[in-house]
C-alpha cells in the first residue's frame, strides 16, 4: 500500500485533487481511497487530504502518517507546517514553487520535484488553482496514475472548456516533470 | 349529522370528559364540519386522554397521536404521504393551547412556513388541564392557575395571553379564524371552510373548562357566549392577513364574565377594581381593534 | 383478545365505558314543550342526545353525564335537571 | 461493478434504489452530504419522493413518523446534536412500530461541542426500540440499508432502524463501492406493504395511550419483536448473500479469530484499522483476532458468547462512554461472558475524532494481556 498527503489552504482544492487522483488511480485498475483530514478550517487555512493505493481492498481508516508521497499546493505551507513530517526514504514529493532552491529540510532520500504549478494554472486556466496542475505532476513523477486515467478523471469531474483547460494544465506539468526525470 | 355505519357519531359517546366539557363538544362539532373523509393529528392534552384509552378510542375517523409538541410535524409528514398516494384526505391537526402557543410552536412555525395543506385547530380552554390547571401563553390576564396562583402578594398570571392567530396569519396563512363553541354552527362553518382552503389554516376556537375555570357544568355555552359579550373573546376571520367578519356585540362589562368563574375569584375578595380595570381595558382595546361595538344606532336598525 | 401493534384500535369500544353512571343530576325531557330546535342534541359533550321518531328529542342515559348544557340551552325550558334517585 | 464515490453519495444512491416515498430531514455535519445528494436527485426526477424541508431534526422525525402512518416508505439521516433533538420521537416511533430507516452519520455529542466521530450518539439510544447496524466500510454501510429496510418492514418486526456509520471517516471518504441496479435492488427490497395506515376509508387510531393494565404488555412485544430481529437480520443478510454475492448473515463476524488468545471486540470503521492492525500482529506470531459487532440491537450476546468461547482474554474497544460506568458495548459484552472465566477488558477510545492507528490497536493488546484495562485509551495526560 501507498500513501499520499496532500498539502494545501482551505480553498485551493486539496480535497478535490485527494479525489481525483484516487478516482484516477481506481480507474487505472487499484485500489484507492481518498479522504480529508475532517476539520472546521475556513478558507486560506492549513489543510490536509489523504489518499491510499493498493492492489487489496484498502481497511485502514487512520490518517497518514508516514505518507510515500506529498503534495505542496503552496510554498508557503512550508514555513507554517512540518509538510515532510514522516515522510519514508524513497519517497517522493511534489512542491508547487517558483524557487527550486526553496528553503526547507528534506528528509534524507526523498526526492523533490519543484514545479511552478501557480503560472501554468494562471496561464491554462486564468486562476491560481493548482490542484489539477500539481496532479499532472503528480501522475509523473510517481507513476502511480497514468495520464489517460487523469484526464478521464478530470474529464468526469468538469465539462466543456473547463475540462480541456485543466486537462492542458495537467499535462504541461505531466510533461515538465516527465521532461526532468 | 355526519355519523359513521351503524349509527354512532364520528366522536362517539363513552369518552372520559368532564360532564359539560367544552373540548370534548368542540370535537363533536368538528368531526360534524370535515365529515369522514379527514385524518385527524391529535397532540397529548386533555382531549388526547379522555378519548383514547386504549383499546376505547372515541374517533370515528383515523387519528394519530404521537407526542405532545410534534402534530404540526406528524400532519406535515401525512400531507406529503397523502399527496404522493394521490389520495383526497383532509389532514386536520386538534391540539390544546398548551400544545400550539408553547410546546409546538417550532413544529407549527415550520408547517405553515412549508405551506402543506392542513388545517390546524387549537382548542383553547387558557391553561394545561390535563395536568391540573397550569398556565400557559393562553392564560388570560389576571386568571389564577395551580402555576400562577393569585398568593397575598399575587393577583394571578401577569401576562397578557399571546395573540397566537396574528403568528400564523404572519406566516402567510391563507385562512385563519377563532371561533367559540357557544356559538356552534359558525364554528362548523369556519372549520368548513378552512379544510377547503388549500394550504396551512388556523382555527381557535375558545372551549371553556368548567373544571379548570370553576364554573358549573351546565354554563359552558353561557361561559363562552360572556366571553364574547364582554370582548374578552372575539370571533374574527383573517384572510390572508386582514381582518374580515368579526362578531359584533353590545358589550357587557368583564365584571359579568368575571365574577362567575372561581379562577377570577380573587379579584372580587377583596374587590379590586384596579385589576378589574385592566382587564376591561383589554376588552375596550380588542373592541377597538376589531370593530366589534354595536352602536346605539346600528342595534336600533 | 391479542395487542394491536403500535397501541393503535378500531373505532366503537368507547361505547363500552357506559358514563351514566357519573351521573348525579339527570334530563328530564318534556316532549310536549318541544319545538324540535335541536339546540339540546347539537351541544350535547357526550352526542348523546337523539332525535326520536316524532322529531321530539331524548337523552341516551348510558351515556349522559348530566351536565345539564341542554337545560341551560332548551329556548322553551323544556329540559328540567333533578337529582337521580339511585 | 465497483463505482469510486464518497460514502455519503453511496448512501444516498442506495436510498435512492430503496424507493422512499418521503424524505424529512434536517442538515448537520457530517451528514450533510447524504441530505445534499438526495435533495438534488428529488430536484432532478431521480426519486419519486416527497422532500419535506422540515424546521429541525425534532420535526425530520414526527415527520416521518407521520408518513410512515399514512402508508408511505419513509427515509431521514441525522448525528449528533440533531439525533438527540429526536429523542422523544425515537422512542415514540418504535412505540408506535414505525418501519422508518435512518441513516446515523456517527458524531460526538456536546459539551464540549465537536463535530469528529464517535458513537456516543446512536448508542445513547440504544434503549429507544431501533434497530442499531454498525458498518465497516462504505460498502456495508449501503448494503446495510437495503437490509434494514427489509426487517424493519416484515410485519413480524416492525420496528424502525438507524444504519450507523462514521462520520468523517466514512461519510466523507471516498472509496470503491458496489451498488445494485434498481431492478436488483426491486428484486430483494420489495415494494412498501404497510401493516395498517392512516385510512377513512378503514379508520383506525393510532398512538393511543396504555393505562397500567397495558403498558407493560405492550413494551414485552416491543421486546419479542426486538428478539425476533436477530432471525430476521440472519435471513435477510443470507438473502443478501445469495443475491448480491456479500454475506451479513452474521450479527457479529469474527476476523482470525479462530486460534487467537486476544480477541478484541469493536464495532465500525474502527473494524478495519483493526484488521489491518491484526495481520501485523500476526505476522509477528501474536494470536490475536477481532469480533466485530455489527449488530447491536437486538444485542447479539449469546453469538458473541459463541464466538469468543476460545479466548482466554477480550478487549473491547468502546467509542463512547456511559460517564459513571465504562463504555457500553464493553458493559454489555461483560455481561454476555458473565461467568465463562474470559477476562474481559474495556478500552474507551477515539472520543471526539482522535485518530487511531494501527501501533495503539498493538497498545491496547499490550494492556489487555498484562490485565490493565477499564480504561480511557491514549488520554493527553499532559493536558490534564
Amino acid at each position: 500500500m501507498r500513501e499520499l498527503r496532500i498539502h494545501g489552504r482551505g480553498g485551493q482544492g486539496s480535497v478535490t485533487a485527494a479525489e481525483l487522483i484516487a478516482f484516477a488511480a481506481f480507474e487505472g485498475g487499484v485500489y484507492a481511497q481518498a479522504f480529508p483530514a475532517f476539520g472546521v478550517e475556513r478558507r486560506g487555512a492549513p489543510v490536509q487530504a489523504f489518499v491510499r493505493f493498493s492492489d487489496a481492498r484498502i481497511r485502514l481508516r487512520s490518517q497518514v502518517y508516514e505518507p510515500d508521497y506529498i503534495i505542496v499546493q503552496d510554498p508557503t505551507l512550508i514555513r507554517d507546517v512540518d509538510v515532510f513530517m514522516g515522510m519514508k526514504s524513497g519517497g517522493i514529493a511534489i512542491v508547487n514553487t517558483e524557487k527550486p532552491d526553496f528553503d526547507a529540510r528534506v528528509p534524507e532520500g526523498v526526492k523533490v520535484y519543484t514545479i511552478d504549478a501557480t503560472t501554468i494554472a494562471l496561464e491554462e486556466l486564468g486562476v491560481p488553482i493548482t490542484n489539477t496542475t500539481l496532479m499532472g505532476a503528480f501522475a509523473a513523477a510517481t507513476g502511480e496514475i497514468k495520464l489517460e486515467s487523469l484526464e478521464h478523471a478530470l474529464r468526469n469531474r468538469f465539462s466543456g472548456s473547463m475540462a480541456d483547460k485543466n486537462v492542458r494544465a495537467a499535462q504541461r506539468a505531466y510533461n515538465q516533470v516527465g521532461g526532468a526525470l | 349529522m355526519a355519523e359513521v355505519e351503524g349509527g354512532c357519531e364520528l366522536f362517539s359517546a363513552g369518552h372520559r370528559a368532564c360532564g359539560g366539557c367544552g373540548p370534548a363538544l368542540a370535537a363533536r362539532l368538528l368531526l360534524k364540519a370535515t365529515g369522514k373523509n379527514t385524518i385527524l393529528v391529535a397532540s397529548t392534552g386533555c382531549m388526547e386522554v379522555f378519548s383514547t384509552p386504549y383499546p376505547e378510542t372515541a374517533w370515528g375517523v383515523p387519528w394519530i397521536h404521537s407526542l405532545f409538541e410534534n402534530a404540526a410535524a406528524v400532519a406535515s409528514g401525512i400531507e406529503a404521504s397523502l399527496k404522493r398516494q394521490g389520495r383526497s384526505e383532509k389532514v386536520v391537526c386538534v391540539c390544546g393551547d398548551g400544545a400550539t402557543f408553547d410546546i409546538g410552536v417550532l413544529c407549527i412555525s415550520g408547517a405553515f412556513e412549508r405551506g402543506h395543506d392542513i388545517t390546524y385547530i387549537c382548542y383553547d380552554n387558557e391553561a394545561y388541564m390535563n395536568t391540573g390547571i397550569q398556565r400557559s401563553g393562553a392564560t388570560p390576564y389576571g386568571a389564577s392557575t395551580t402555576t400562577s396562583p393569585a398568593g397575598s402578594c399575587s393577583l394571578g398570571n401577569t401576562l397578557r395571553k399571546k395573540d397566537m392567530p396574528a403568528i400564523l396569519a404572519a406566516h402567510g396563512s391563507p385562512y385563519v379564524a377563532t371561533a367559540s363553541i357557544a356559538y356552534p354552527n359558525d364554528f362548523v362553518q369556519k372549520v368548513e371552510r378552512a379544510i377547503n382552503t388549500p394550504g396551512p389554516c388556523y382555527i381557535q376556537v375558545h372551549a371553556p373548562c368548567c373544571t379548570g375555570w370553576g364554573f358549573e357544568a351546565g354554563e359552558t355555552l353561557a361561559m363562552g357566549k360572556l366571553a364574547i359579550e364582554t370582548g374578552l373573546w372575539v370571533n374574527y376571520e383573517m384572510v390572508d392577513g386582514v381582518v374580515e367578519k368579526a362578531k359584533k356585540v353590545k358589550r357587557k362589562p368583564v365584571e359579568e364574565y368575571l365574577s362567575k368563574q372561581k379562577r377570577f375569584r380573587h379579584l372580587f375578595k377583596p374587590r379590586r377594581d384596579d385589576e378589574i380595570a385592566k382587564i376591561q381595558a383589554i376588552a375596550d382595546a380588542n373592541a377597538e381593534r376589531f370593530g366589534i361595538d354595536i352602536k346605539a344606532k346600528e342595534s336600533s336598525e | 383478545m391479542a395487542l394491536r401493534v403500535g397501541c393503535a384500535a378500531a373505532p366503537g369500544r368507547a361505547l363500552d365505558n357506559k358514563t351514566g353512571a357519573w351521573r348525579v343530576f339527570k334530563p328530564g325531557f318534556e316532549p310536549e314543550k318541544c319545538t324540535k330546535c335541536g339546540m339540546c342534541a347539537l351541544v350535547c359533550p357526550e352526542g348523546c342526545v337523539r332525535e326520536t321518531e316524532e322529531g321530539t328529542f331524548e337523552p341516551d342515559l348510558d351515556y349522559c353525564k348530566g351536565c345539564g348544557i341542554c337545560a341551560e340551552v332548551c329556548p322553551k325550558k323544556g329540559i328540567t335537571m333533578e337529582k337521580e334517585e339511585k | 461493478m465497483l463505482e469510486f464515490m464518497e460514502g455519503s453519495h453511496a448512501v444516498a444512491e442506495i436510498v435512492k434504489r430503496c424507493r422512499p416515498q418521503v424524505i424529512a430531514a434536517y442538515p448537520i455535519t457530517p451528514q450533510t452530504h447524504i441530505v445534499e445528494d438526495l435533495a438534488q436527485m428529488v430536484a432532478n426526477c431521480e426519486i419519486d419522493a416527497e422532500y419535506i424541508t422540515v424546521e429541525s431534526e425534532f420535526s425530520a422525525l414526527s415527520a416521518c413518523l407521520g408518513a410512515s402512518a399514512a402508508g408511505s416508505r419513509v427515509y431521514s439521516a441525522t448525528t449528533s446534536q440533531g439525533l438527540a433533538l429526536m429523542f422523544e420521537v425515537c422512542f415514540n416511533a418504535a412505540g408506535m412500530r414505525q418501519p422508518i430507516v435512518m441513516t446515523i452519520a456517527n458524531r460526538s455529542l456536546g459539551a464540549p461541542l465537536s463535530i469528529w466521530n464517535d458513537q456516543q450518539d446512536s448508542i445513547s439510544l440504544r434503549d429507544s426500540g431501533w434497530l442499531q447496524l454498525y458498518a465497516e466500510d462504505n460498502q456495508e454501510t449501503a448494503d446495510l440499508h437495503m437490509i434494514a429496510y427489509k426487517v424493519c418492514e416484515d410485519h413480524d418486526i416492525l420496528l424502525p432502524a438507524f444504519v450507523c456509520f462514521d462520520g468523517f471517516i466514512l461519510t466523507h471518504t471516498y472509496e470503491p463501492v458496489a451498488l445494485p441496479s434498481q431492478e436488483e435492488a426491486d428484486a430483494y427490497l420489495p415494494a412498501f406493504n404497510p401493516y395498517q395506515r392512516l385510512d377513512a376509508a378503514k379508520p383506525l387510531s393510532m398512538g393511543m395511550y396504555a393505562t397500567p393494565e397495558y403498558y407493560m404488555e405492550f413494551r414485552y412485544e416491543i421486546d419479542q419483536a426486538m428478539h425476533r430481529a436477530k432471525q430476521a437480520l440472519v435471513k435477510a443478510g443470507r438473502e443478501f448473500g445469495e443475491q448480491f454475492g456479500r454475506d451479513y448473515s452474521g450479527l457479529v463476524e469474527g476476523y482470525r479469530l479462530d486460534d487467537a488468545d486476544v480477541a478484541l471486540v469493536a464495532m465500525g470503521s474502527i473494524c478495519g484499522t483493526v484488521k489491518d492492525a491484526i495481520d501485523e500482529m500476526r505476522e509477528a506470531g501474536r494470536k490475536v483476532g477481532l469480533l466485530k459487532i455489527r449488530t447491536y440491537r437486538p444485542f447479539p450476546a449469546s453469538e458473541i458468547a459463541d464466538a469468543l468461547k476460545n479466548v482466554s482474554t477480550v478487549a473491547v474497544l468502546d467509542k463512547n462512554i456511559s460517564l459513571g460506568n465504562g463504555g457500553a458495548v464493553g458493559t454489555e459484552v461483560k455481561s454476555a461472558l458473565y461467568g465463562s472465566g474470559i477476562s474481559v477488558y474495556d478500552y474507551i477510545i477515539a472520543l471526539g475524532g482522535r485518530d487511531v492507528r494501527k501501533r495503539d490497536i498493538a497498545a491496547v493488546v499490550d494492556l489487555a494481556e498484562k490485565g490493565k484495562g477499564d480504561m480511557f485509551y491514549g488520554l493527553r495526560t499532559e493536558v490534564l
